[in-house]
Formats: C-alpha cells, structure tokens, sequence
C-alpha cells in the first residue's frame, strides 16, 4: 500500500496550457529534450572514441523528467542536479559545447578539467555542482532554501538524488531539516529502479521513497518519470506549493535505468524483459507522440527542431574540440576562494 | 576597551559581525533559546530573531551542508557544534563538499564552523578532543584556534569574512579561565599571521591553543635556568605561517613543537618536518614535538593530567634541547 | 495522525502473568526500578559533594521503560543502552558498586576511568557500551542483530535511541538496513519530549518518531513510558516477534525527562505545568501503586525490598570509593586488542 | 605458485580466509550479484551465499556500524567502499565507536575495510584520493597499504585476522598492471613491518603503494649517475616500522619519503619529522618530502598527471639528495 499519491498522466493540450505551457513552450522542451538525448549520445561516441578520460555516465530514459524539472522552475530558483540530470543542465542554458569539453577535461568545460562527467554546473544558472558522494547535495539544497526563507524570498531549491542514494544519512538530515522548517526545497527522486547493480527492494523496504515523506511532515508523490508532462505538472505544483510557503514536497519519478550503471556495465543484471517493456515507454518518444497526436506537431516543425539541435551538437562537438587542455601551470590555483570570488550572483 | 573573558570576546566578535551584516545567521543545536552549551550566544535569539539563530535538529551533516548550501546563495552561515568532537558527523560535508568546490567548480563556501574543542575538565573521550590535525590536511579548508581573548574576536570575524570554509576552533579551557582587554570596535586579525606570544633567544616553541599558557609556564621556569624561550603562536593552523616559524627556528636553531592533540600524523609533524627541511643547516638540535600520546582522551583525573601535556613536560623538554 | 499503533495501559495481573512476569519476577522488577533510582540519585549527591569529575546525567523519568525493556530481554539477546537507560545496566546485572567506580572514575569501573557517566557496559552481560556521538550505536546494534541473522541464532538485539537523535543519519541508514534485511533487532526511542533545550517538533515533523517506522518497512508502536508493564508487554512481543523471523519494531516510549539535560541545567526551557503533570505519572510510583493494588505487595515486602536495595546502595558506595583512582602507568595500555582480547564470550 | 595480478591475489586472499574461516563475510555495495565494482568478489555470492557476500544498501555508515557490531558479536566482517573516497561517509563510525572502543571498553572490533584508492586513470576528486594520512592520525585503527600481489594477500589475511579496525588500501592502479608469483597456501604478512623493495647505500626512499613502483623506476635512472638507492616500502603505514625506518637513514644519511596523498599533514610528514627526531645525527641532508600538491585530484589528465608524483620528479629529488 503506498502512502504517497500516485499521480495522474497528463491528457489533453489544455490541461497542459493550465499547467503552465503554451504550444511555443511544448516545442521548446522538445528541443531540449532532443537536445539533452543528443549530448549524451554524442559523449558516448566521444568515448568509444577515446576522447573521454575516466569513465562515462549517461541518464537514458531520465531525460523527460529531467527536462520536465528544470522546466517547471523558476528564473530564480536553484537546484543541485545529479549524473542522470543532463536535462537540467539543458534546459538552464549549459551550452552544449561547454559540457562536451567537460568530458573531455578541457579548459573550457565548467570546471575546466578539474572534475569530469556531470560533476559541474554553472552557478550562474542556479545550479550547484554535484560531488560523486550521494546524496551529500541534498543538505546543501536544503541550505539554499534556508537562505531564502531567511532572507524571505520568493525562490525554491530543488534537490534531485536516486532511489539508492535514499538510504543514507544525508538524504534523512535533509529531509528532516526541511520539514521541521517547512523550507521552500523541492525534492526529486530519480527512481530508475538500479542503483548501479542493486535492486530497490535491497535499498528501501517500502514500495516507494516518496512512501517516506510522510514521516517527514510532508507530501509525496509518485509519477510516472517517461510522461514529461505529468512529472512537469507535479513538479510545477510542488515548487508553486514550496513558494507560497507550503513547505518541501518530494517528487518520485520512476523510470528505468536504460543502460548500464555507467559505459563500462553491461547490465546483465537487469532482466531482459524490463528492458523491454521500458523500452515502450521511451520518454522522447512518448512526448514527441503526444505533440503530434494533442498539439499538432507537423513533420516540418519535427525536422526543423531536429535540425537545429543536430546543428549546435555538430558546433559544440567542434567547439569543444578546439578547447584546449588545462594548462598545468593553473594546477595548484583556486583551492581557496579569493574575497573575489564572492562577486557571483548569488553572493550579492 | 573591557576585560573580556575568551568566551566573552567570541560572544562579542560574532554579535558585532551579526549586527553589520545581514547576511550572518547562526545554526546550530541548542544555540536559539538556551544560548549554546556553553552560553556563547545567549541572547541572540532576542536580538536577532529565530531565523538568525536557529535552533537545528540534531543533525551535525544537515547543519553543515545547509550552511554550505546558505553560503553558496550569499549567506555567511556559522554554525556551531555542540562540542568539536561531533563535527565527525559532518566529516563528509566538509572534507567532500565544502572544500572542493571552490577547486572543481569555482564556488565559495564562505561558512564558519565554531568548535568548541579540548580537554582539561574531564569531558572523556568525547568531549575533549582537538581534531584541527585532521582537517588541516584537507586542501581548501582553514583551520583557526585562537589563544587569546583579543585573537579570539580578531580572527572570528577573519572567519565569518573569509571566502571559504573556516573551523574555528576555541579551546573550552580557556572559555572563562582567560581574560583579557578586548577593543570594543570591530576588527580583524589575519589568518595565517603567527603572533609572539614571547619573545626569547635560546629556544623555539610553536604552539596554538591552551598549550600557549602550558608553554608560557614552562618558559617562566627556564627563566630560572637562564633559558630564554621564545613562544610563538600559530593562531592559525591553516594556513600557518611557515615565515615566523622559520624565522623563529633560525633564530634560536632549537625548536619544540607542542600541542594537546595527539602525536603520530598530527600537525606538529608538518611543522616540524618543514622546519627540518627548510632549516636544517640552522638547526643545533633535533626539532622534539610534545604531544598527547596516542589515545582516545581518557576521562579519570589522573589520566587525563597524565595525557594532556603538562608544564613541567614542556620544561623538560626545553632543558633537553637547551642541553642539547 | 498517527501511524503507528498506540499500545493499551496494562491492566491486571493475569495479563502480566500472560506476558510471561509471575508475582516473584515483579517484585525483583521493583527490586531493580527501585535499584536503578537509587544508582542516580546516589550518583547526583556524588556529583554535588564533588566526587564526580566531569558531568553527570540521570534517566530520572525513564527509569520504568528502561528496567522494562531490559527485564523483556532474553539472556542471550544483547543491546545498546544509552545515557537515560541505566535500568539496563542493573537489570542485566552490573554491580551498581562498579556503576559509581565508573561514575567517580576509578580503576574499578567498566571502563577503567577511561571514559565517565554511563559511557560503559560489561560485554559479558551482553551490552555494548554507548559512545557520546547519537545515535552511533544504531548500526552497530543492528550490526550484532546481522550476525544472529547469518549465524541463524535466534537472539535479538535492541538499540536504544533518544528522539532527538533521531534526526541524524545514522538512525536512518541503521532501520534502512535492518528493514530490508528483515534483522532481529528491536529499536526503543525514548521520547523525553527534549534533545538538550530542543523540542521535539524541531527534531522530527511528525506526531512520533514511531510514525517513521511504516517508512522502513515495519511496525511503528507508540507506548507511555511511565508504564512500565505496558513497556514490558510491547518490548516482549517486539523481541519474540524478531527472535521469531519478523524482522524489526520501533517502540516509542514516551516520557518526560524529569530533571535537566544534565546536572548543569536547570530547565528553564521546560513549562513548569509539564514538569507538574508528568510528576503524576512518576513510573516508579506508578508501579508501586499497581503492584500494591493488582499483587498485593504488602508493607513487609516493601520495606524489605527497600531496605536490601538500601544496603546494596550502601555497600556499593563503600566499596566504589575504596577503588583507587587509574595509574597513569596504565595511560597508554590497550588502545590496540591483542589476540587474546578476542577471547570474549562473544567472539566465540 | 601462481601469476596472479595484483587483485587477483586480493581475491585469493579473501576467498582463502572465508574458505578457512566461517566468521567472514563480506559486506558493500554491489559485492554480491555484480562481484563489486572491481570484481573482487566476483564469483563469492555463488560460493559463501548472500549472507556471507552481502549486497548493502548505499549506506557507508550502516556498512561500518553494522562491521562492528557484528565483529563485536564474534564476526570477522570485511566491508568494501566501492572506492576509498566513500569511506568519508562512516568517518564518525570508524573515528568515535571502532577505534576508541577497545581502550575506552575493553571490546576489541576485529573489522576490515577495503578501500580502492588512488589516481592515476582520471578517476578525478572523488575517485582518487588517498586517505590513510587521515586515519593514521586516530590511535586504535590499522592502515595497510600493500604494493605487491604477494603483499595484498598476505596482509588482506593478517588484517581480518587481526582483533583491531584495519582499514586496507588497495592501490587501484596496481590492480591489473601489477602480476607477480603468489603463493597458493594461506600466509600472512606481519602488520607493522616495512619491506625492502630494494637495497641501496646512497639515498633511502620510504614509501608505500603504487608510490613503491614510481620510485623503484626512479631509482633506475640513479643507477646511470652511480647513486645506489634504497627502497623501503612501508607496507602498512599505522603501525610504521619506524625500527626499518630509521635504520635505513642511518645507513644512507639521506631520506626521501615519497607519497601520493597530498603533501599538508600527510603521513609523509610524520616519518620525516620522527627521522628528523631521531636520527638527527645520521643525516647529512634535510629529509625531504615529495607528495602530491595541497589540491582535489584533478580529472584532466595532464593536470592529474601532474599533480600525482611522476618518475621524473622522484629522480629529480634523488639527485638533489645525492649532490647536498
Ligand atoms: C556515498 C556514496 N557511496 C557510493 C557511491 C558509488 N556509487 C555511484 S552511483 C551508485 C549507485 C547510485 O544509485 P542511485 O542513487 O539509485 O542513482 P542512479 O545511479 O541509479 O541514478 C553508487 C553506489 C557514491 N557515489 N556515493
Ligand atoms: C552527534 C551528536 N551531536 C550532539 C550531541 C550532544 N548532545 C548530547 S545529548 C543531546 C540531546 C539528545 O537528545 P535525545 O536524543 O532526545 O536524548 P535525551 O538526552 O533527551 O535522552 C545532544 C545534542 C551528541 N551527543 N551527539
Ligand atoms: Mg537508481
Ligand atoms: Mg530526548
């Protein structure tokens, strides 16, 4: 029996427009949507290529609900995205060169060749760049959106993390802090039912994580993660709910890991079939469907939108390419921050 | 200028820098209605409100990832553990949020975590002990134990200003022992700036923390000897200033490197391999460290006396490299 | 609302008997509440004619549910009393003489003067003793509770926990485990209503902490801590429960902590009326009252248990203080295990 | 004897123990069904069964805590991080209950932890760190840090056959490139005792894990300038063989300690201070440290390149030693 709400799929164009998008917006996220599948299939072949150092994550089959978030939230508000999350980074506005060169450790990605894979962000955008450590950037969310209760802010925080991450420590004092404080965080559980090979029921002995908010004072809601537009209108409910006061709400969205842990993981672990049957419910898919089917997407505005992504894939891999390797001479710069440093938009 | 007691000045730095920036909140368990375990922010919930001085759960890794998290969005966040000994919960939010990502991802973490650490009470295993070793060696983050009523303001507000993750650690053996004239105004003392808490010609003893007063005793006894014994205080663990330090060593060319925490990997052992390596043509005899040995902090007082290091050690130690 | 269940007050004795407590097991269970009060209460004036180093706590108000739990424990089960719990210590056995040597640091005590208050716990009665750092004993209870598992032993273990600390890490990864892995461990919250100064609903958003325990896949029981056959009842069922396969059980007991946090502090925080009201549930009369209306206790039988408790308080005071203090010789003695060290009844 | 790879006889020393001794198990993240992230314990699930290979949830400090409870009920745990960096997240479980409950209580906590760690394939700040230094500074844990496959074996045994917290070190980058002779039996390598990789009367070099491999290459290039160079690989860094240590300075006058954690507090600086402390007489240079620079390890391989100590800066060190 779950305690969370399960939450409905999304019908009708006009239940979408109440929700918040318009026809213009809905092509928007498909583009994004492309935009995010393309960047990490890019990285792929980067890898296979040789042009990738260390290992390789990708998010397959969490694009929708990642870009469904990112597109829920607000100018102001922040977030602390995770490895299956490139969809956040889309559609905040990362250019797509920046990340391939992040791959690449060049000069040019955002922690210049520092860190790798999705360990970056721009905090520019409202986005907190993730450590490997899980879920240890939920607490910081949880900071965000105490900074803004204190300063009496309008903003919500959100913090993503995935259903294996939700047996530590961190995931607890987060929430616990959260909901004694009713702060303005919104949290999103990537339940992609894998945590690396380990199944949820050896994770979390409930049906559902969002099954616990409610021992935290909370609410919790189970989507669907391959409907874009179901888990866009609960996290849009949730982060409206967080900033009118209404306190954190935590978002399950449930998909399926489509490969493996990370490039090197064949996972001959997941049984065949669930592959399969998730395969149905590809989330690109499935929202390019439904634009044809209730907002008459039309085959030239398909392949205009596929064109354009193709073309800043094509420019980004160039771009990147041409970024240079870190200079080795910056090695030991920046361990500590500079009074400078602290000119960035969120310090002032 | 008033005769504050090294409790009062903390209380004193973090009020000023409170009522001048806005952006200052407090966090931590019992800080709000009870004031701290140790009282050093009574009244502050009065004055600044149950937002600014906030009562945490019990929660040392949620308390420090959200002041990072607080930090992050332009906050200038002090936390406080309840004793130094439980920032072990939140070991992690430090050592892999807060001080790399200034490094990897070009974001400052300007938060403060207050300590209060050391023995000399019968605290036991858990109340007593001074992990600034520990964090010392973790890149991108600073380590602050100041000695003195005067320092303990100065270099709290250098905390609470500076740009990255800061421990502030404040020795509970001196909270009402030590008094001092503190000036009233703000100011700051810079971190990473030793100070000579005496000054002398025949030997060297680098410390910080209540060892400056074990130091400072066993000095006034080699005065006897006719040993004159300069103290330096680190004030700053890290960064820690290797140019006094040297300058001292090669002044004197016999060094002791004391501090209460235990021995083996603490930081004694940086500063004396650095001086060992840095000044070795200088040095007239081996550089000792005297430190705790290496044991959890026992509880019993006999015990305890016998762990912590005491005045008559250190003398001791002074006559041996005098000797040497 | 409350999720978990709330447990009846326990009323005759035949019910008690039922419960597996005959007349004779009562009365030594008075002997043993009466033995823990005396412990703290000596303890205290120790403390005020300044025989104590350090601090000094007492689990005045917890005295009942802790020599309840206890007394609900099988000879060979084990566990992982905290700093309100000192019935534990009595009901498994350790000599209260070896309690104020600890108590007063000397080399008699548990721990040798190495550590103070109730930081000790005699291995062979089954006890781990606690660290300062809550609730760090959590997963190490659980940690006993998967080695009965892998062993296929049918003991269980039981770890104690305050309700503040119930916000920390790790409380949650410790339930995680042992809910998913269904492990014979029993986990009993005092709920004093106080963490230090801090009320609870700034520790936890929910009603009880016991609310949590459907979040980890198993029964979440709310019991009145002053009701120590009421304790006894839920605990053995919890305990049969797991030593029988059922995995784990959260038991809140809920009592008021009658005296400061520690010797230091005088609870001004605390409403008076609370002090007041709960003072009319004092577990210790309480039970008093019962087993003089429901076994007929009589006068003789009273004063006698009072008086050896009396003399074993005496005895025991006697004999502490003529414990020498450690040898700094011992100072840096055993802080590495030898071989033989492993010799313990458990490690067999 | 057979060839096996460095994790192979990681592996064999594991299965061996478990094999002779029903108290093992095995305890972590994906080490049952997948054989853990490295495929140690690949194979182990099908032979010992899931409660002795038990896939853990993502839970560092249930990992630990559950470790010693069990230990302390007469287990032999072995726990995997799925890399040493995760180990921070059960720092408090190690540093306040495992190691401090042996001399506070009396019980000894006979865990193992094993811990990949190490740089060296762009893992980046949070798959190639080396954490010993920081537990080596906490009295009651054991730090192991093998460099050879008979070594890995050897010690893996003795550390889950030791009654205290060992946390082991296997080097990641020596897990495939390294092979060598094992022998097929059961044998252990004694805890707190150095090896010498390689006998030399010039220069000596203390060092431990992949460092060992750096240096034997560096001491190569010596060989052509006619410096004979001493290796001595430390094997286990808490307890040090300060005996093996210190004679050795004495017989070369000259000390490099070679480390790949980062220089600032690193265990380095304890063996250079104790060298400089107690063969003072003996040396006729500064004992000098080469270590990596006081940052996270970067991911872009030049920049980890050269931030983790290369052969090059090794010979350098060498030959500065060689000609003071
Ligand atoms: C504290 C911590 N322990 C171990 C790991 C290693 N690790 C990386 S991803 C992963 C599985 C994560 O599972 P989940 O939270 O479900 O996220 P997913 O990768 O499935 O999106 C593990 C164990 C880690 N990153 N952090
Ligand atoms: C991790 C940790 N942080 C802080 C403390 C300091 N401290 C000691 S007791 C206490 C309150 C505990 O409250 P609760 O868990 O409700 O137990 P109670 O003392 O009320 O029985 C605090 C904050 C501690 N012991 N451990
Ligand atoms: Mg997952
Ligand atoms: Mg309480």
């Amino acid at each position: 029996m779950a305690i969370a709400r399960e939450a409905e799929p999304v019908g009708s164009l006009r239940e979408v427009r109440e929700a918040g998008l318009d026809r213009e917006d809905l092509l928007d996220v498909y583009r994004n949507l492309l935009l995010t599948r393309g960047v990490e299939e890019r990285g792929h072949i980067l890898y296979r290529q040789g042009k990738i150092p260390g290992s390789f994550y990708t998010g397959r089959g969490n694009e929708g609900a990642s870009v469904a978030v990112a597109t829920a939230m607000g100018p102001d508000d922040v977030g602390t995205p995770l490895h299956r999350d490139m969809g956040v980074h889309v559609v905040r506005g990362v250019e797509p060169w920046r990340i391939f060169a992040q791959y690449m450790g060049r000069a040019d990605g955002p922690t210049r060749g520092r860190d790798g894979n999705v360990h970056m962000a721009d905090a520019k955008l409202g986005l907190i760049a993730m450590v490997s450590h899980l879920p240890a950037m939920l607490p910081v969310a949880v900071g965000c959106a105490l900074a803004f209760r204190i300063r009496d802010e309008k903003r919500v925080a959100i913090g993503w993390f995935g259903e294996g991450a939700s047996a530590r420590g961190d995931c607890h004092e987060a929430m616990t802090l959260a909901g004694v404080r009713k702060l303005p965080v919104v949290f999103v559980c990537d339940n992609n039912q894998w945590a690396y090979s380990t199944p949820s029921h050896l994770e979390f002995a409930t049906e559902h994580v969002a099954d616990r908010a409610e021992a935290y004072g909370f609410e919790g809601i189970v989507v669907d993660g391959t409907d874009l537009l179901a888990v866009y209108r609960e996290a849009r409910r949730a982060i409206e709910k967080a900033r009118a006061g209404g306190g954190p709400t935590l978002i399950e969205s449930v998909t399926l890991r489509m490969e493996g842990h990370a490039v090197h993981d064949d996972a001959f672990y997941v049984p065949k079939e669930m592959f399969e049957k998730w395969a149905e419910n590809d989330p690109l898919e499935r929202f390019r469907t439904w634009l044809r089917q209730n907002a008459d997407m039309s085959d030239d505005e398909e392949e205009e939108i596929s064109g354009v992504v193709k073309k800043i894939l094509n420019d980004a891999l160039k771009r990147a390419e041409e970024s240079p390797l870190p200079d080795t001479s910056s090695l030991t710069e920046g361990v500590y921050a500079t009074a400078e440093d602290l000119d960035t938009p969120h310090h002032k | 200028m008033a005769e504050l007691t090294y409790l009062q000045a903390i209380s004193d730095g973090l009020r000023t820098e409170m009522r001048r920036d806005k952006r200052v909140f407090v966090i931590g368990e019992d800080v709000g209605v009870y004031g701290g375990a140790f009282k050093v922010t009574l009244g502050f919930q009065e004055e600044f409100g149950h937002w600014r001085v906030i009562d945490a759960p019990l929660a040392e890794t949620a308390i420090v990832g959200a002041c990072t998290g607080a930090a992050i969005m332009g906050m200038r966040p002090v936390a406080e553990m309840q004793f130094a000994d439980f920032i072990s919960c939140a070991w992690d939010q430090l050592v892999t949020v807060a001080a790399k990502q200034r490094y990897r991802a070009g974001t400052p973490v300007p938060i403060t975590v207050r300590l209060p650490s050391g023995g000399g009470f019968s605290g036991g295993p858990f109340h007593s002990q001074n992990p600034e070793s520990s964090f010392a060696h973790v890149p991108g983050l600073k380590c602050v134990c100041p000695a003195t009523p005067e320092d303990a303001k100065g270099l709290l507000i250098s905390a609470i200003e500076d740009p990255n993750p800061v421990l502030y650690f404040e020795h509970k053996h001196l909270y009402r022992r030590i008094k001092a004239e503190v000036p009233e105004e703000r100011y700051t003392v810079p971190l990473g700036k030793a100070r000579i808490h005496r000054e002398g010609d025949d030997v060297t003893v680098i410390t910080w923390g209540a060892m400056v007063y074990t130091a400072a005793e066993a000095a006034q006894q080699l005065e006897g000897d006719g040993v004159s014994v300069e103290i330096v205080d680190l004030r700053t663990v890290m960064p820690w200033d290797k140019v006094a330090v040297l300058e001292s060593a090669r002044k004197t060319s016999k060094v002791l490197v004391l501090h209460e925490d235990t021995r083996t990997g603490g930081f004694g052992a940086e500063i004396a391999a650095t001086i060992g390596e840095e000044a070795f043509e200088d040095l007239d005899a081996p550089v000792k460290r005297i430190a705790a040995p290496d044991t959890p902090v026992p509880f019993s007082p006999p015990l305890e006396k016998a762990f912590i290091p005491q005045v008559d050690d250190v003398a001791a130690g002074l006559r041996e490299l005098a000797a040497y």
